[in-house]
This record gives structure tokens, C-alpha cells and sequence, in this order.
């Protein structure tokens, strides 16, 4: 409808997260299907959560959370099952200059540190919480060491990209995020700990056509391409973890 | 005779509303449906008690009071540091003026994530000022003094053009006046120009005072968002928007019902004498009609 | 012929007034400050409904509560000039004056014309660029009467529209004004405080004390007849109260009166009588008098106040019981030594009191 | 004598600023720290030539396109449907009138994303005036219509407060004037009104066009986020975000310097006659001292 | 002493003027609409600062732009009462009249009881509660007097501060002027347009006319040696510009002026001259008059204006050449039937003209 070309569009709701990665699939698609036109709707993964469930005519829904696509499934909005097509894990982050001196995870404990984490409300911040537990039950940590680090906590971020933003700036000491959120860019002004693999969480990325797509062969077929090979190194390319390969 | 003898009468006792405030009408129409509309639709979603059972929990009641305290201290910190800008503004040529007044303006155009990064730079731990000002032990990023800080920044050019506005629309034979009375020009601004420019200083304060109480995106970006400390209501409402709308939405709407109060109480500035504030008033009201 | 009959509260002012105008005619509006003057203009302008009664020109009602009529300031063929002039600050002159031919969208080539032409009769043509804050009060004053009357009014009312105006101008403008009026049956208000205006201007004059007309009528029985202490000393002219005490056989009567008993014509009634007397009947000597007035005071001299035109006569204020003026030459002021302390006897004759007998005296 | 016979000439020629004067110079000072300190921050992260090259980006080019196209309808649409509000706020009193005026207040508070939610459920196709309108075949969502929707929502009430207060301001003996010069109320209010209340009205405009110029909460949940629909200014600085700090600033300096250079221009609307607004006038200038 | 030599350019205005105003008395400043006389009392209450000159109160500089120095007006000793009164619209009468006292921070007593006393002496008292809106024109004028006042000013600064006040009040107000200014050695500077005012405040009057002063002294100065066409016709006297062109054996000259020759009183010089012709020594008549007059006029007679106070006395405008202005009785006028348009002769004795020689002429 935009330029009134006979185009057909296909309309993909993607959490923002997303962004880069999925652009550059959306190129890719309209280059296999010539008449198409991929319309990309970035925005929070609860926004477009909302935005379907009043009615907005979609194709497409990939969420960042899990939590918003059972939402919109039980709304009876989504055909079919939803896919998991990516993956993330989380890392700890601080900025380059470490002002904290920080050198490993115990170090997260020691009072005075600005500790920046998720939310509990956004998947980010719930998994944080998750890990974090998961460490204390790791030998050489605490068995409070989960409540020590977040009583460090100085902001809880409702938007995991703040979190990553606070760490670059030198503003926080140390901040937990996904390992997607270490880009090139970004890894110029941070360092990242690892978790150790036992401790760490899986974030799952489900995708799913909708009930209410007028072009449900396209949009499955735009599914399939981010599943497919192709789709998920365009993924790992932008620090996405792909399904294939992890547990 | 410039005029029909009969068409004086031609009209009715009342004149008839012709096409211009046919039009004007509709136009409040819509608009009062616009605005309505929205609120309806937000209201109808949430049962009063929910509300209330809500308006009980402890972390809801923190985030309230910290609201209040930060947006009635950004408000206040703003009509301070704004109104000798308003008066300079409203009454001085100098050079520089143009700058001063679009710097002024500049905050409100700045998506306001922007805005938090802005102060971030610039008061941050990292900050060329906030660096200057650690040295004194000060830091503002993930304190209350920091919302304030964020809150200050976002709202003072909604105080500041309307004070301006109605600091220029007062008479200035009257303030010559006061001067010849030995008022000094601190006496002319606090008894002539204060009282007369009263209707457009409340609604600065009106409007900066909303923006403050809403402000969110430079809230969360440079002071963080800890319970007590910095979640002022908007982050309430944002973090419970990421788990679950219908909470999101009750504390939206008592974030209204709250501001709702607060608009009220302050919008009974009477206004009694606003509309005779000029020269030297004029024998007889208004007509009655 | 504008009729108004109204009542109308302001907080705890009333006015309650029945005048009527007569078209082609200057009806002058005097009165005491705060007697209702404006309020009556604004009434008659529908600036202000009446909370009872009728006004109407030409039997046509402008406003008439009792029927719910009103017709709108905007729709009464009126010319205003405000005490306040009330000027169009952001308009320059010309503009102002155009300003209600433009809201009537008479053509462009006429508006031009008559602005023009109006802007000439008032001699305000080198001012027509000038915004009202670059105007002296003179000036704005005519630019508000040029204003008025460029759209040649049935009713004009005009609130101390020459208040501002030095003589010169004003013999100008009221030219102008008196030649506007003869072309036209318009009915004229005309608010003023200065006895010269009101008797160069009136043909017909009303008197409104504390919201009520007290007199109303043409200019002669204004100046032989003054109703009320406020037309006497509009007037300038003595008037005392008294009553008639005794009946002398040589055609005069013994008043009796505040402190004294005076001699005067017999009015042919009987009870209480209103005195004019006449200033310059009034004759002050340092000594007893010993000439033939029946009528002798004794006082102190309040206040000697040249009059114009060149003060050559003197108006002297006597404290005398009652308190009288006489009208004296600058010559008698110098050689009596009629300064304010100077003790004095006022006399004048019986013959030269005018005496008004059955009319209501007032407070 | 009420003062000292040399009093008058202790002062210098020039009153010597005292305390207040003083104070009032120290808060402007702050203010503008405070004020430019952000944008100084924002700026020096930044080349010019990093901004050269994003504007040649068409994308970008887009976004301003967009952002532009609708806060200048927005804009208009709110000095349109909020003039008669207003001026009915200004100079009527009737019932209902507090209500209204705190309906017209009360999206300030509301958090964006709130109120785009709001909007949802009052115009989305699932909400009651919505679906009213898909009736006809409008659908307001993810359009560009859409978008100006949600601008004027969030902008109106930053236009309507200071027109109101300008036009209260306007001396009432002017109208009275305008009305027995035989001016109809529209008439005296486009002649008489609108002029004196301009320097009011020109801030209401400003405050309201920024305020749509920078609008993204309630855009991105109302209208979405489509590039070349709905993907405004701060919607693309919001996907920038996502995924690189630093290109985020480069488009919020763009924002800036595109309305630092509609307010340049907005803003010079003379003030000449600001000062004398009121009553007749006064003889003379004001003192050149 | 107030010491005033000024230049100040104001658009296409220039004022430039000197004038000496004594303590301790009434200078009263007459002048045309527009000839400057707000701007000089502006100038003087440091509202606006001169481009020249100097003005000082008893020596001591309020402004000297010279020497870079300016007293700020609420350092100046004045009070200032503005044409257009300028109360604040947010106070009442009384906070209006207490707002220069609270902004010296007197004692609260003191201010009580000083307002409550001018208000009294105002007659304002019943209406201190009200605001500006809620006043009369002439309520708010003395308010706006009062307001002044009440800082007991040593410079008093008047621009027709009794031109919305009716006689009566204006009586009051003038006393109340006067007890004021007795106490005190304020000097007062008085504009009004009225010739009354003028001659009844004025011990000094000076004359403003483009901008210059042209005339300044005493009140018996300015009657009797009118200077200028404006102050003639201020004074209502008959001003006649000409040249001795033959000197007759009687000590009398005559005159070429406009249109005519005149016989007047030999000044004792040569050249041009300047004749001032009361009004009330011209005698009209129907028929050529037989008498001794020495000027016979013909003309038509233009306008006719009774003279307060009572209307007794009448002012007959003549398109004589030159032009004349006669009084007459109003019995005259109704047995001679002069109305506009009737022929008559104006006559007139050669002695009752004032001669001025010398004396520089104005446009
Ligand atoms: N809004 C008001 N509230 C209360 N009283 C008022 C109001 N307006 C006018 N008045 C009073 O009504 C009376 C009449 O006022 P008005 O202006 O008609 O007098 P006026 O005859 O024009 O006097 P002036 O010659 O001084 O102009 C005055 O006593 C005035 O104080
Ligand atoms: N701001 C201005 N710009 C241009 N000319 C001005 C300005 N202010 C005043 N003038 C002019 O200066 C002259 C003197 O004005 P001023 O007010 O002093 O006259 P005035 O003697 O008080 O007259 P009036 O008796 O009518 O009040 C007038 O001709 C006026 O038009
Ligand atoms: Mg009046
Ligand atoms: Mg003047």
C-alpha cells in the first residue's frame, strides 16, 4: 500500500533486538520472491504483543521472549506452532577501563559496585536472576552469592540495551546482558566474563506465522528462510546464536 | 447609511451561529473526542478495585511518592532556575538572545532515551561535569537527585515559553508606573510583573509539572531505575508493561486519577481578574448576555 | 429618537434611567464621577444588558429583557468613542479606523476613501502610519473618534471624547463633530464634566445623579432652572434651600434659610422654595455695605480663583452661612485685598434672586 | 519627607544589582549549564562528517521526511481543533468547563507507550471507535495518518494551555471596541484576538511541535514502526539504538540540528508589539537606560 | 528648584526644551496635542532618558547623559501621575494607593494609616475594596492621584490629572492639590488643556509648542502678553500680526495687516507688530456702525458658542479678515438674530488694543 505498487507485502513484527539481522533475511527473502515486499515492524516484543492482539494485520511474529508469543498464541492469533529460532546466553560485561577492578564473577559481590541488570519483568532481567542462583550452587561461590550481587544491583533496566548502554559509558561497573550484545561496535568499549556454561540460561527466540495472514504460503516460506541455513548464519553474523548447534 | 435600516434586526436577539463558530464547534467536538476517547477505553479495562487493591501494595505506594517528591521538586527546581530566564527573555534585547531561546527549546525535541544519554555525557561518572563534580564526591546517575536532575532537563522549556509569553504581555506603562511609586526593579518583578503574568506562569507550571511526573525515557537512561530510589511511576508502568499489560494499565490510570487531582486543584487559580489585566480597567463587567 | 428606559445593577451600584434622544440632536450627559455616565453608553452600546426595562430607537426595541431581545453591539447602528479610547494597539492609526469597514467588507476603493477622508477631518493624515503607543493622548483620543465615526453611526455615543484635546483641536474636531452630526439624524450622547462643552454642545442636556436622571430638558431651563446642588454648582450659580417665613407687602417674601432669613421676590406658593442666585450679583465689600441690598452676610474669604477666559473676573468662595460664590473683578480682588482669611460682607439685592418654588429639592 | 534627603544619589547611575538581581543571574547561569551542557555532550561525540554521511543515507533521509510530513500536520491539526477550545476555555464559563480542562491536560501525564495503548483500544480496529470507523473503511493503525493521530494526542494540550492563557489576556475593552465598530465574534477574534494573542499562540505552537517533532512512545504502539509509514525521527533513533549506541546519537543530532533550525525560524516572529499590547497605549518609548 | 534643558528625539519628534520649575509652586504646562508636554514629564520622572542636556532638583543632576549618569526613576523624589492613571488591574484602590509605601517597607502602621488618610482626603474611602475595573473613569483618576500623593514627592508630575473629574470632585481634589502642596516646597509640574485649570493652578505657566518652549512666566505675564497665536487662542484673545506702516498725529499708528489696515495705540517702535483684541471690546452690529470706533470689520458670522458659566454670555466666531472672535450677551444674539451665515460688522476702539512690539511672531 505504501507506494501503490503492485507489490504484495508481507508484514514481519520483529522484537527490536532483532533488527539488524533481520533486514538483512527481509533483503534476502524479497530477492528470492520478486514480488514481494518485506515491511519490517520493530519494535519491544510486549508492544507488538499488544499491537496484534488489537487487531494489527501481520504476517509474521518473531518475539525475543517466549513469554509474549504463548500471549499472542493464546489469543488464537498464531498459526500453526511456534518455532525456536535462535538462542542467547548471557554474559557479564564492564566497561573497558574496569573501574571496579573487577576480575572475575566473585568480585561482583564486593560492596560498592554498580551493578546494572535487567528488570524481573524483562526476560533478560529474569534470566540474570536465574543465573545468578545457578552460580551459588557452583563451587567457589557463595551460597549467598546471588543475593550479595543484587544487593550491588543500582539499576534495573527495563530494556536489556540499556543495560549495555550504561556499562559503555563507564556509568555502571559491571552489567549482565545477552552475548548478542557484544557487537564489534560495542566491543570496543567493554570486556566480557563469561558464565560458566553449567550456570548459564538459554534465552529461546520463538517465530510464527499468523492465523490472520492473508498470504500464509509467503509467510511460512519467510519462516523457513530464517530457520534455514542461510537464514541462521545471517544470525550468528550479528552475534544472534543460531538454533542449529546448541542444545 | 452604511447599513440596511432593517438588517440590524434581521438577526436574533441572540446572533445565530453562522458557519465560522458552526465550525468551531465541531472542532472542539473532535477534539474533546479525541482526547476522551483514549482515556475510555484505558478506564474501561480496570475495575475500581483492582485499583484499590493495587493503590495497597507497598512498591505501587513507593513508586507514587516518589513521584510526587521528584516531579514537585523538578517543578519548583524548574520555575526557580526558569523564570528569571522567562524574564530576561520577556524583557531585555541582548546579544545572544536567539541562542538562549532555542537552547531552551531544544530539550523538547530530543527523543528523551536521547536526553538520558545527553546528561549521561555530560553528569555521568564519565561526564566532563560529572567528572568534575565526582571529585566533591558528588555523583548523580542512579540517585533521586538524578530523576530530579533528568526530570529538570526534559521539563523546563514547558515552563519557560509560557512564562515568557506572559511576562511580554504585561503592560509596561504599569511597570513604569511601579517605578515611579520607588519600586525597584525586584519589587516591579515580584508585585506588578508576577501578579499580572499569574494565569500564564500557572500553566507553565501546569505543563512542565505534567511533563516532570511523566517523564520516563531520560529518567530510566541516566538515573537508573531502582525501586525507592529512582522508579518513579512512568517506570513502574514501563516495567510492569513488560510482563503484564493489565497491570501496566492500572497503574496508568492511577498515575491519571492521581494527576487528575493534582490538575484540578491546580487549575482553580481563580481567574478573576485575568481578563481585566490590562492598562487601567474599564467601568462595567463584561456583558451578560 | 432613542428611547431608554432600564435598570441595571453593577455590585452595589444601580442605575436606573429614563432619558430619551432626539435624532438630530447633541444630548449632553452630565453628571457627577461615578453617577452612571459610562454605564448608561455601554447600555445603550450592548456592551452591557439592562437587567429591566426597554431601549429602543426609532420604536424598534435594541434590547428588551422582559421579551429576551438583545440585539448585539455589532448589530446596533451605534458610533462609540470609549472614556479609555480603547485603541487597537497592534493597528497603526489608519488601520483602527478602517477596522469596522473592513469587518462590514465594504469594497477596498471606498474603505480606502473614506479612511482617507476621515483621517483629514481630523487632521490626523501625518499620523496615519503611527501605532497608538506612538500617539500622544490627543492624538489617540481623535484617531478613536475618527474611528467612530467613519461609519457614520444613528447613535452616537461618545464618553468624554474631547477630554484629551487641547482648545485648538477641539474647536477643530468639534467642527467636524457638529458638521458630521447636521448632515445626519443621528442622536447623539455626549458624556462631559465641562460646563463649556456641555452648553457649546447640548441642545438638549440630562443630569444623572447616583444612577438617576434628575433633570432632563433643553438648555435654557438647564441654566434658568438648575433642579438639583449638583446643576447649581455645575453651573456655577448659588442655589439655597429654604422656606418661605413671612410675606412682605412690597411684592418679596422672608426665606428662611441655613443660619439667616433672606429677602426675595414672592414666588406666588407657599412652603419650601429653592433660591438661584447669581454670582455676579454678589457684591463683597471690606465694610458694612450701606447701599439699598436687602440681603447682608458676613464670612471669611475661602478662595479666590481666577476664570478663564483671561481671569480677569474672579470667582471668590465665601464662608458665609450659606456658603456663597460671587463673581468679583481681578481690579476689586486687588484694591478689597480679597485674600483667603480676609474677613468680608456679601450683599445682594432681593430683585436679582430667582426663586423656584414646588420643585423637589435633592440631598 | 519620606526618605533621606541623599538617598536618591547613593545609588550609582545605574542601580548597583543587589541580591535578587544577583541571584537571578546565578539561576540563568545554572539553568544554562544545565541546559547546554547535555547538548555540548551529545555533539562532541559526534563528527561532522559522520552526520554528513548518515543525512546521505536514504533511510535516513526518509525518517526526516516522515518526521517532518507529520509533526507538520500534527502540529496544524492541534492548532486547528485547539484554537476553538481555547478560546472557549478563555473567555466562556459554563459547565463542565473544569472537566474539560483537565481532559485536555491529562495526556501529559500519561506515559507514551500508555497512551498508545490507549489509543489502541479507543481507534485500533478492535477498539469501539475503531471499529465504528472500519465501518467506512478507515483504519488509523500503522499509517502515517496514524501517527499524526498519536502526535496530536500527546501534542494538544502543550498548544492549548498557553493559547488560553494568551488569549485571556487580551484587554476585554478591545473586543468591547471591536464589537460596536460592528465586528461579528469571529471577526473580533480573527482581528482582534489572534494578533494580540500571537506571542502565545507562537509558543503553543513551538511547545506542540516539538513535542510531535520528538513523540515515539505512543507512535510505536499505536502506529508501529514502519520505515517509510510510521518510522519517525525517534523511531528510527530507537532501532538504532538497538544495536549501536553511537549511530543513535548521530540521528538524535540530526533531530537537534534540524530543530535547532525550525525553532531559529519559528521563533522570530516579532515581538514588536508585544510590549504595548495592552489598552490604548502609551506616549513615548520605553526608557533607553 | 527643578532645572530642566532637554533634547530627546523621539521618531520624527524632537523635544528641546528649558524650563526652571520653583519649589514650592504650580508651573502649570500648557501646549498643542502632540507638542511634548507627557514626554518632558516622562523625561523628568526618568521614564526616559534625554539624548541632552541636564535636568537637576535643586542643583543636584537626576540625569546628565554627559556625564554618563542617570538617577533610575524609583530613585528620583517625584510622583507621577500619568495620562492615562495606569492603576494595577490586580489591586484595589487601596493596595494601589499603599504600593509605593510597601515598596519602601515602611512600618505596616504607618502605611495603614497614611492610605486610609489619603483615601479619605480623595473621598475615596467607600470604594477602597474596589479594583480598577470596578471605577468610574474620574474614581480611577483620583485613585491614581492619591497614589502619588501619598509618598509626599518633592517633584509632583501632572498629566491631566483632573481631566476625567467632574466639577465638584475637581473642586475637592484641587483643595485637596493645594493643602498638599502648601505643606511641602514640592515643585509641580501641571499639563492640562484647560484655560480654567491653568489660570487657577498656574502662579507660573509655560507654553509647549513643537517640541520648544516658547513661553514661560507668570500668570499675569502670560494673559497680558500672549507671545503666540496658540496662547491667544488658549486665552480666547483676538492675535493680529501686522506692520506700522503710518504714524497718525494722535499717538496712534495704523497697521497693515491681513486684508486690512488697523488703528491702534503707537507702541513707541518701529516694524512688526502684534495686536492682541479682547474679544469682549468688539462690538457687532447688524448696520454699519456710526459710533467712534476706529476698526470697522464686515464679515459673516461663523459659529456661535455660549461661554460658561452660565451661557450669558456669548462667543460669536466672525469670518471677518482677519478673523475675529467677539462676546456678546446672549440678548444680544437673539435681538441681532446672529446665526451662522449672518452679515454684520465687528467694530472696535483703536485704544483697547494691546500693542506688542518686538515680539518675535510664530507661524
Ligand atoms: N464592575 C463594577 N463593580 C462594581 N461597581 C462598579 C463596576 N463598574 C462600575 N461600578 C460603579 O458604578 C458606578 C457608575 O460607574 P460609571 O463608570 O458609569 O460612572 P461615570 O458616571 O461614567 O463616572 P466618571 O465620570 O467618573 O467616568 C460607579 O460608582 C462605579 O464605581
Ligand atoms: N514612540 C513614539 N514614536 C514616534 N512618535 C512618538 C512616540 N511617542 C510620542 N510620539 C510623538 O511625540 C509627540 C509628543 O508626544 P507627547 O505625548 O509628549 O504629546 P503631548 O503634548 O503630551 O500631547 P497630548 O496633549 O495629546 O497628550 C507627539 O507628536 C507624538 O505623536
Ligand atoms: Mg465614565
Ligand atoms: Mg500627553
Amino acid at each position: 500500500h505504501a507506494a501503490g505498487a503492485p507489490k504484495q507485502t508481507l508484514r514481519v513484527f520483529a522484537a527490536a533486538s532483532l533488527a539488524d539481522a533481520f533486514r538483512e533475511i527481509a533483503t534476502a527473502f524479497e530477492r528470492e520472491h520478486p514480488g514481494l515486499e518485506v515491511q519490517l515492524n520493530l519494535a519491544g516484543s510486549q508492544q507488538l504483543a499488544s499491537q496484534l492482539a488489537n487487531g494489527a494485520a501481520a504476517d509474521v511474529f518473531a518475539s525475543a521472549d517466549e513469554r509474549w508469543m504463548s500471549d499472542v498464541r493464546e489469543k488464537q492469533l498464531v498459526d500453526g506452532e511456534p518455532r525456536v529460532f535462535a538462542h542467547n546466553r548471557l554474559v557479564v560485561i564492564l566497561p573497558r577501563t574496569n573501574p571496579a577492578r573487577i576480575g572475575r564473577l566473585q568480585d561482583l559481590t564486593r560492596r560498592g559496585i554498580k551493578l546494572v541488570v535487567g528488570a524481573d519483568a524483562v526476560p533478560v532481567g529474569r534470566y540474570s536472576r536465574e543465573m545468578l542462583q545457578n552460580l551459588a550452587r557452583l563451587d567457589g561461590f557463595d551460597v549467598d552469592y546471588a543475593r550479595r550481587v543484587l544487593a550491588n544491583v543500582v539499576s534495573e533496566e527495563e530494556n536489556v540495551k540499556s543495560v549495555v548502554g550504561k556499562v559503555q559509558l563507564g556509568e555502571a561497573d559491571a552489567g549482565i546482558v545477552y552475548r548478542s550484545d557484544v557487537t564489534p561496535a560495542i566491543a570496543r568499549y567493554v570486556r566480557a566474563i563469561e558464565i560458566p556454561e553449567p550456570a548459564n540460561v538459554l534465552a529461546r527466540y520463538p517465530i510464527a506465522t499468523l492465523a490472520g495472514s492473508r498470504m500464509p504460503d509467503d509467510a511460512r516460506a519467510f519462516v523457513a528462510l530464517v530457520l534455514s541455513p542461510s537464514g541462521q548464519s545471517v544470525l550468528q553474523r550479528r552475534g544472534i546464536m543460531p538454533v542449529t548447534g546448541t542444545p | 447609511m452604511s447599513h440596511a435600516p432593517d438588517a440590524r434586526f434581521a438577526a436574533a436577539g441572540r446572533p445565530s451561529p453562522p458557519l465560522i463558530p458552526g465550525l468551531a464547534i465541531a472542532a472542539i467536538g473532535v477534539l474533546v473526542l479525541l482526547l476522551a476517547l483514549p482515556f475510555v477505553g484505558l478506564i474501561a479495562r480496570v475495575s475500581p478495585r483492582t485499583l484499590l487493591v493495587r493503590l495497597g501494595e507497598p512498591a505501587v505506594l513507593e513508586a507514587l511518592r516518589l513521584s510526587l517528591l521528584t516531579s514537585i521538586s523538578a517543578t519548583a527546581l524548574v520555575v526557580i532556575l526558569g523564570t528569571p530566564a522567562a524574564y530576561l527573555l520577556a524583557t531585555r534585547e541582548f546579544r545572544g538572545k536567539r541562542l538562549l531561546e532555542v537552547l531552551i527549546q531544544l530539550p523538547m525535541v530530543l527523543p528523551p532515551t536521547v536526553a538520558g544519554f545527553a546528561l549521561l555525557m555530560a553528569f555521568g561518572r564519565m561526564g566532563f561535569a560529572g567528572h568534575w563534580l565526582s571529585a566533591f564526591g558528588v555523583s548523580l546517575p542512579f540517585t533521586t537527585v538524578g530523576v530530579i536532575l533528568a526530570q529538570v532537563f526534559m521539563a523546563a522549556p514547558f515552563f519557560i515559553a509560557p512564562a515568557r509569553a506572559g511576562f511580554a504581555g504585561v503592560d509596561p506603562r504599569l511597570l513604569d508606573a511601579a517605578a515611579t511609586l520607588r519600586a525597584s526593579e525586584t519589587q516591579r518583578f515580584l508585585r506588578v510583573m508576577l501578579p499580572l503574568a499569574l494565569p500564564s506562569l500557572v500553566a507553565g507550571v501546569s505543563l512542565s509539572g505534567a511533563r516532570a511526573l511523566g517523564e520516563f525515557g531520560a529518567t530510566i537512561t541516566f538515573a537508573g531505575n531502582l525501586p525507592g530510589v529512582t522508579q518513579t511511576m512512568p517506570l513502574a508502568v514501563y516495567v510492569a508493561l513488560q510482563s503484564d499489560l493489565d497491570a501496566a494499565v492500572v497503574l496508568s490510570v492511577l498515575l491519571l486519577v492521581m494527576s487528575f487531582g493534582l490538575l484540578l486543584g491546580l487549575g482553580s487559580a481563580p481567574p478573576g481578574w485575568m481578563g481585566v489585566r490590562s492598562g487601567a480597567g474599564h467601568p462595567g463587567s463584561p456583558p451578560h448576555r | 429618537m432613542l428611547d431608554i428606559r432600564v435598570r441595571r445593577r453593577i455590585g452595589s451600584f444601580t442605575l436606573e434611567a429614563a432619558l430619551a434622544a432626539p435624532s438630530g440632536a447633541v444630548t449632553v450627559l452630565v453628571g457627577e464621577s461615578g453617577s452612571g455616565k459610562s454605564t448608561l453608553l455601554r447600555l445603550v452600546a450592548g456592551l452591557l444588558d439592562p437587567d429591566d426595562g426597554r431601549i429602543a430607537w426609532n420604536g424598534e426595541p435594541l434590547v428588551d429583557p422582559a421579551a429576551r431581545w438583545s440585539v448585539p453591539p455589532e448589530g446596533r447602528p451605534i458610533g462609540y468613542v470609549a472614556q479609555d479610547y480603547a485603541l487597537f494597539p497592534h493597528l497603526d492609526a489608519r488601520a483602527n479606523v478602517a477596522f469596522g469597514l473592513r469587518a462590514q467588507r465594504r469594497p477596498r476603493r471606498e474603505i480606502e476613501r473614506r479612511v482617507a477622508a476621515t483621517l483629514d477631518r481630523f487632521d490626523l493624515g501625518a499620523l496615519a502610519s503611527r501605532r497608538p503607543h506612538q500617539l500622544s493622548g490627543g492624538q489617540q483620543q481623535r484617531v478613536a473618534l475618527a474611528r467612530a465615526l467613519v461609519l457614520d453611526p444613528e447613535i452616537l455615543l461618545l464618553d468624554e471624547p474631547l477630554s484629551a484635546l487641547d482648545l485648538r483641536t477641539r474647536r477643530t474636531v468639534r467642527a467636524e463633530l457638529r458638521r458630521t452630526l447636521q448632515g445626519l439624524s443621528c442622536a447623539t450622547l455626549f458624556v462631559t464634566h465641562h460646563p463649556t462643552e456641555a452648553l457649546a454642545f447640548g441642545e438638549r442636556i440630562a443630569v444623572l445623579e447616583a444612577g438617576r436622571v434628575t433633570q432632563s430638558g433643553t438648555r435654557d431651563d438647564f441654566v434658568r432652572r438648575p433642579r438639583s446642588r449638583y446643576v447649581a454648582e455645575f453651573l456655577g450659580v448659588n442655589l439655597v434651600d429654604g422656606t418661605i417665613a413671612a410675606r412682605h407687602a412690597d411684592g418679596l417674601v422672608a426665606v428662611a434659610c441655613e443660619g439667616t432669613t433672606l429677602t426675595v421676590p414672592d414666588p406666588g406658593a407657599e412652603g419650601a422654595v429653592r433660591l438661584v442666585i447669581h454670582p455676579h450679583d454678589i457684591v463683597v465689600s471690606r465694610a458694612a455695605p450701606a447701599g439699598s441690598a436687602r440681603n447682608v452676610l458676613r464670612g471669611v474669604v475661602d478662595e479666590v480663583i481666577p476664570e478663564p477666559p483671561q481671569g480677569e473676573r474672579v470667582r471668590v468662595l465665601l464662608s458665609t452661612r450659606p456658603p456663597l460664590a460671587a463673581q468679583v473683578t481681578r481690579d476689586a480682588v486687588e484694591t478689597l485685598g480679597l485674600v483667603p482669611g480676609a474677613e468680608v460682607f456679601a450683599s445682594f439685592k432681593a430683585t436679582g434672586v430667582v426663586v423656584l418654588a414646588g420643585e423637589g429639592g435633592d440631598a
